[in-house]
């Protein structure tokens, strides 16, 4: 954890009332005793393990949180929730701070698994199901790494495991509207947040 | 006309913080028969009771209500000051303002103060209707009964012993000496178990006032405090232990081999055995599931043959073999209980996520104690169950079954802490090549010479602590790969070990809910018995006359477990040192006019207390024994003629309570 | 009506389990609303139909009776006989025109001084729903 | 009685990169006497996209599925688990009432959350004792990997032990395969990691081969999409990275139970795996044409 600079801790903060009231755990019950971080299959590549993000909603420290490539790098596998000595759904925690960053619009440390979750949601809601030949072409562009990822890629072909053109599906208009609904709810709750 | 005092007691903050205690006074002062009303910052201490004594004899008071904590608490307190008064101990009624009403309240000042005036008002109509009572002698078997023989249950029998008084010490196991006897060296000293042990246990056989039952266990409990009868299992042994000198023929002869629970399953014993080698008696036993002449019998029966066997009856030089022993049932009177009943491992098999039992090389403290211990399975040199090879990296997890909801064991263990440091040193003392490392969330060192002995693990013999808890176990070719995480520097670790071990807490050894309930005392969520007061009573239950020692009622370490057999020996010694008895006067009484004879309250009776007599009219109605009745009052809400009452909680007495509500 | 209105219940609390329960609670420090006057018994056992009903005659909107555990009790077979006896008033209270939900009964152990409050909490919740008893018996004699 | 027709969800891998898995569960569903009815227009659960951006979309988008199912009145079989676990998630949310009704405005439509959302999983193990094994899979010693999302989190997905799970063990020893005890069945392969951190799935998914292979397992039972493309798809980078000498073959469970049943490894698309299982399974004496079932 590359923090400088001494901490002023802000106790019951809003980023953690925003994460027990969306989360519906209380925070206060972790302990530290760092079985978490022990057992997440992401912690050897995050720059803070889910023990120390906890830690950090105790204390308060909401850019740390927001700017931390662990809430992108979790796989969301609740081996962490399942092993919670004090029974905490870790996972769920997560996925509060990942619901809060989208909200705030903050900077994803980890550009490319923001940029496949929007991609892939884009894609869903053009042609309603995803289409893994689009989603990687894309993908690669717009991550500008456009030889990623191609290994597979003649195997997939050879087994007849890639439609070339995107799946057809008569519920598209359905979802289209769904997504347009959802977004203007979250505009007019934000609004209603603000005052 | 009652003239009846009432004092409030402010309990320094506890109730005056909460409570408006002038305005209760000033409320009492207007209830019916109440002719004084005072308050002091602490009834129960020396001026405080004072302050009541003056004021019962200058106001000639005759009923007292003393608004102040629970009756369970000072009751018997506050009875004493007013019987020094000249006033019949029982014409006093205790008002929980503070448990009940300021400690709950504490968020409504205003309802907590209007509250407490109205459980001022009840004590005040009850004490109205109270008639005084008196306690009477009844006798006492000077006999103390010790409920298990590990270390606490013989220091306890040891102290009542040398106190003249006889004792009786059931040990369910063929020998006594509980789970110390499996240890190999004890912290902070490291001065080896049984070394400290045996001269114990040799007492305890040799001791004149002591009468030994082990391999026998408690079946019920009647009676109360100085009049227990007991009845006693003594599981069939085969063996003649009065014709049996232990010379240890049979036992090296026997030809059957099964695991040895001693050993944790880790060496074997035969079937006809004593435990460990210091085992006290230096019996036998015969264990019938594994015995080849028991195994004949069975299969004679049905229908099948295997070959018989009677060495160890043939060759034993004294003939004490007797296989036709039957169970027997002793039965016996005490006038006391200790129940030390001590602790077992958690079963880690729960932990799926570090193998539950599938990796032989993860074992659990008890184990590696064993495999440390000279007289274990290998002699004391520590290998891996699994090949048999010298371990080089050793790894121990803390908090295995301890301080994890998720488990369902929320508690610390307590002692923990302390063995894996003494393991990690005795390693490194059998084999100065071993690596140990500790997987810990906070050490737990408390006790006297415990930090010291902690650190000394780290700086003198190179163990390195690692803060966090692990999360997974698994194998990978020979070795154990543990992942954790160093919390200090914030990475995850992983280590390739040799051998794990579990360092698995401490939960009340089987049975010990079943046997709580036969001896009518309370245990807690996770089985532990209920002392009557954590801090003031820890040796005491609830039940006049039976008393706990040692882990049974928590983790505890051998120091705190030895500290409370004696302690538990003195409230004993204590008991014993009166002739009789007070009886408790609160028992239930028969109104003969009104009692039809109908004797439905015989049959509800759970002490059968309640017999019959004639009366002159030739009437044959109910008639209570004072000394049987414990004062329930079943029999009270059983009569449909309303002629069984309880002193102290009469049907008026509760009634004037219910009316003097919301007036 | 409903702003001072505040149910008042009668309970009557083991001595051994529940009363030793609610005393935990109080150490505890776990608040819970004041509703409730607690009468101490010896024994849920010791609870004489009669009692209920007098409570419910003198005003009570609710009676709460707590015992040990069954298996617990301090007199080996108190709860059981509570629990058989106090399960056949309730269809009297009914026919005499208390709503079953007034009358509550609960196994509170001696170390449960949180269940003690949440026991409180959610009667004293339940019977606000409830609203006060309009049955007007006359007050009692005492 | 258990219900013999299920409204079917594939998820968008079945009609693409996994169409092994669809096949092969068709086939045995067929042959068991179970219809499997397709939702008509289905569209994706939202799988880990959602539920990492917008809490009210991942709810909306797996609830736009539960109430087609509940229109057919029928329950609903799911196959992929990361599918599974979204549907079981959504239908746990709108346990809440004022999140059913938002859901409701949000599609439109008359929505009660009464559907009971089954993994293909439970449905054949359910069926196992109604099942003719004409090619029991005795010479086969199977490593069952359940994946992480299939079993967790307890309470919301209710399958099986989250630990150490034993249906689909149950299921392939029904079939007459040995299954081994290894500590490797939740753990997680990394998901939907492949396209963006393609390393971390080598790492995870290679200890869960190799402890698969430690426990003596010919090949590994899986019950996802997902976690098959990481265990199957990169064994030879696996190879090059920790120079190991194993390749374990990685089959659907239901391919598994097709072989049993008497179907072809070409009926059950069995040559469509980047780790060929087809000379394991011919020196195990289990890759015969076997009865060729009109579908």
């Amino acid at each position: 954890m590359n923090m400088t600079g001494t901490i002023k801790p802000s106790p019951s903060s809003d980023l953690q009332n925003f994460v027990e009231s969306r989360s519906g755990q209380k925070v206060l019950r972790c302990y530290q005793c760092g079985k978490c971080s022990a057992g997440c299959p992401a912690s050897y590549v995050m720059d803070m393990g889910p023990r120390q993000i906890m830690r950090a909603i105790q204390l308060g420290l909401r850019e740390k949180v927001l700017e931390s490539s662990t809430i992108w790098l979790c796989i969301s596998c609740q081996t962490c929730s399942a092993r919670c000595p004090n029974e905490i759904d870790i996972a769920r925690v997560m996925e509060s701070l990942r619901w809060l960053a989208a909200a705030e619009k903050s900077e994803p440390a980890e550009k490319d698994i923001a940029l496949f979750h929007q991609l892939f949601l884009t894609l869903i809601k053009r042609s309603g199901r995803v289409h893994e030949l689009s989603l990687g072409a894309l993908y690669n562009l717009l991550g500008r790494h456009p030889f990623a990822n191609m290994k597979r890629l003649p195997g997939m072909l050879a087994r007849g495991k890639l439609s070339v053109l995107p799946p057809r599906v008569k519920g598209v208009a359905e979802i289209r509207s769904l997504f347009a609904k959802v977004k203007a709810m979250e505009k007019e709750h934000q609004k209603r947040e603000v005052e | 006309m009652a003239r009846t005092g009432v004092f409030i007691c402010h309990c320094g903050t506890n109730i005056g913080g909460t409570v408006d205690v002038s305005k209760v006074l000033e409320a009492a002062k207007s209830m019916p028969t109440v002719a004084y009303v005072d308050d002091n910052t602490y009834s129960c201490s020396e001026p405080g009771q004072a302050s009541i004594h003056d004021a019962i004899i200058e106001n000639r008071l005759d009923r007292v209500v003393i608004g102040c904590c629970s009756p369970r608490m000072h009751e018997n307190t506050f009875r004493k000051t007013v019987a020094t008064a000249g006033i019949n101990p029982y014409l006093l009624e205790i008002s929980n303002i503070r448990e009940h009403c300021s400690w709950v309240h504490g968020d409504d000042k205003e309802a907590a103060t209007d509250k407490a005036i109205e459980l001022v008002r009840m004590a005040v109509a009850k004490v109205a209707s109270l008639e005084p009572l008196f306690s009477r002698q009844v006798g006492l078997t000077k006999r103390a009964l010790v409920i298990g023989g590990g270390i606490a249950g013989i220091q306890a029998a040891l102290d009542i012993a040398n106190a003249d008084y006889e004792v009786v010490l059931v040990e369910r196991e063929p020998s006594i000496g509980g789970r110390m006897a499996q240890l190999d060296k004890t912290f902070p000293t490291l001065d080896c178990s049984a070394c400290i042990l045996a001269p114990k246990m040799v007492d305890v056989a040799q001791h004149p006032n002591i009468t030994l039952l082990t391999y026998a266990e408690v079946q019920d409990v009647k009676g109360f405090v100085g009049n227990f009868e007991v009845n006693i299992l003594q599981k069939a042994r085969k063996v003649d232990h009065i014709k049996c000198t232990g010379c240890g023929t049979c036992w090296q002869k026997c030809l059957e081999r099964t695991p040895s629970e001693f050993n944790l399953e880790m060496g074997k014993r035969s079937a006809i055995y004593i435990p460990f080698p210091q085992a006290v008696p230096l019996k036998p036993v015969i264990d019938t599931e594994h015995c080849a002449h028991f195994k004949y019998l069975e299969a004679k029966e049905e229908g099948r043959d295997l070959p018989d066997c009677n060495i160890c009856q043939q060759l034993c030089p004294v003939s004490a073999i007797d296989y036709e022993q039957e169970d027997q049932i002793i039965s016996e009177r005490f006038g006391a209980i200790i129940v030390a009943t001590g602790y077992q491992t958690f079963d880690h098999s729960v932990y799926h996520e570090y193998g539950s039992g599938r990796y032989a090389d993860v074992i659990t403290g008890l184990h590696l104690e064993r495999l440390l211990s000279a007289s274990g399975p290998t002699g004391g040199e520590v290998i891996r169950p699994s090949d048999g090879l010298l371990p080089k990296t050793v790894v121990f997890v803390s908090c295995v079954g301890s301080r994890d909801e998720q488990k369902g064991r929320a508690y610390c263990s307590k002692v923990c802490c302390m063995y894996m440091a003494k393991q990690a040193i005795m390693l490194k003392e059998h084999d100065p090549e071993v690596q140990c490392y500790i997987f810990y969330i906070d050490i737990r060192a408390g006790g006297k010479d415990f930090e010291e002995f902690a650190r000394r693990a780290q700086e003198e013999y190179g163990t390195l602590y690692l803060r966090g808890r692990i999360s997974k176990i698994y194998q990978e070719g020979k070795k154990l790969i543990v992942c954790g995480e160093d919390s200090l520097i914030g990475r995850p670790v992983e280590i390739a070990a040799d051998l794990v071990v579990l360092a698995t807490g401490m939960e009340p050894s089987i049975g010990a809910a079943e046997l709580a309930q036969r001896l009518k005392i309370s245990y807690d969520t996770n089985n532990f018995f209920i002392e009557a007061h954590p801090k003031l009573r820890p040796v005491e239950t609830n039940t006049d006359g039976i008393f706990l020692a040692g882990s049974c009622i928590g983790p505890r370490d051998i120091p705190e477990s030895v500290a409370q057999g004696g302690a538990a020996a003195a409230k004993v010694a204590a008991l014993f040192s009166q002739d009789v008895l007070t009886t408790d006067p609160m028992v239930a009484t028969i109104d003969p006019m009104l009692c039809s004879g109908c004797l439905l309250c015989t049959q509800v009776c759970p002490f059968n207390a309640i017999d019959t007599q004639v009366t002159r009219d030739g009437r044959t109605i109910a008639l209570v024994n004072e000394t049987m009745c414990k004062g329930c009052g079943l029999c009270v809400a059983s009569c449909r003629f309303g002629a069984a009452d309880l002193r102290g909680f009469t049907q008026q007495q509760i009634l004037a309570q219910v009316t003097s509500l919301w007036r | 009506m409903a702003i001072e209105y505040q149910p008042k219940i009668v309970g009557f609390l083991c001595n051994w389990c529940s009363y030793a329960g609610a005393d935990v609670a109080g150490t505890s420090r776990i608040c819970y609303p004041p509703n409730i006057r607690i009468i101490r018994v010896p024994c849920s056992g010791r609870i004489d139909p009669l009692l209920v009903v007098k409570s419910f005659q003198q005003g009570a909107d609710g009676v709460l009776i707590a015992g040990c555990h069954p298996g617990d009790c301090h007199y080996t077979e108190g709860n059981y006989y509570a629990r058989r006896r106090l399960a056949l008033l309730r269809p009297f209270l009914e026919y005499i025109g208390i709503e079953k939900e007034r009358f509550r009964v609960e196994w509170v152990s001696a170390s449960e001084g949180k269940k003690w409050a949440q026991v409180v909490s959610s009667f004293t919740d339940e019977l606000y729903k409830l609203g006060p008893r309009e049955m007007t018996l006359a007050k009692g004699t005492g | 009685m258990r219900p013999d027709t299920y409204a079917y969800y594939p998820g968008c891998t079945l009609h693409s990169t996994a169409k092994e898995y669809d096949v092969s569960a068709r086939l045995v569903c067929h042959k068991l006497g179970i219809k499997l009815q397709e939702l008509e227009n289905w569209t994706c659960c939202g799988a880990s996209s959602a539920h990492t951006t917008n809490e009210l979309l991942s709810i909306a988008l797996p609830a736009r599925e539960l109430q087609a199912a509940e229109e057919m009145g029928l329950p609903l079989a799911v196959a992929c688990a990361l599918c599974f676990s979204r549907l079981k998630h959504s239908a746990y949310e709108l346990a809440d009432k004022e999140k059913l009704d938002l859901v409701n405005e949000l599609l439109g439509k008359e929505f009660h959350n009464t559907t009971e959302v089954v993994h293909l999983l439970k449905v054949l193990y359910e069926e196992r004792d109604a099942m003719t094994v004409s090619r029991p899979l005795s010479s086969l010693k199977i490593a069952c990997y359940y994946g992480c999302l299939l079993v967790r989190p307890q309470e919301i997905v209710d399958l099986d032990d989250v630990e150490n799970p034993q249906i689909m063990d149950q299921l392939m020893e029904r079939l007459g395969a040995v299954t081994v005890d290894w500590g490797f069945k939740t753990e997680c392969c990394g998901a939907s990691l492949p396209l963006t951190k393609p390393e971390m799935v080598l790492k995870l998914s290679h200890r869960i081969l190799s402890q698969a292979k430690q426990a003596g397992a010919d090949c590994v039972a899986v019950a996802c999409p997902m976690c098959h493309n990481n265990l199957d798809a990169y064994q030879k980078d696996m190879k090059r990275k920790y120079s190991d000498k194993f390749e374990l073959p990685v089959l659907y469970f239901t391919q598994l139970a097709g072989l049993a049943l008497g179907f072809s490894p070409k009926q059950l698309l069995l040559d469509k795996h980047f780790t060929s299982p087809l000379p394991m399974l011919r020196d195990k004496g289990l890759a015969d044409a076997g009865i060729a079932i009109k579908v």
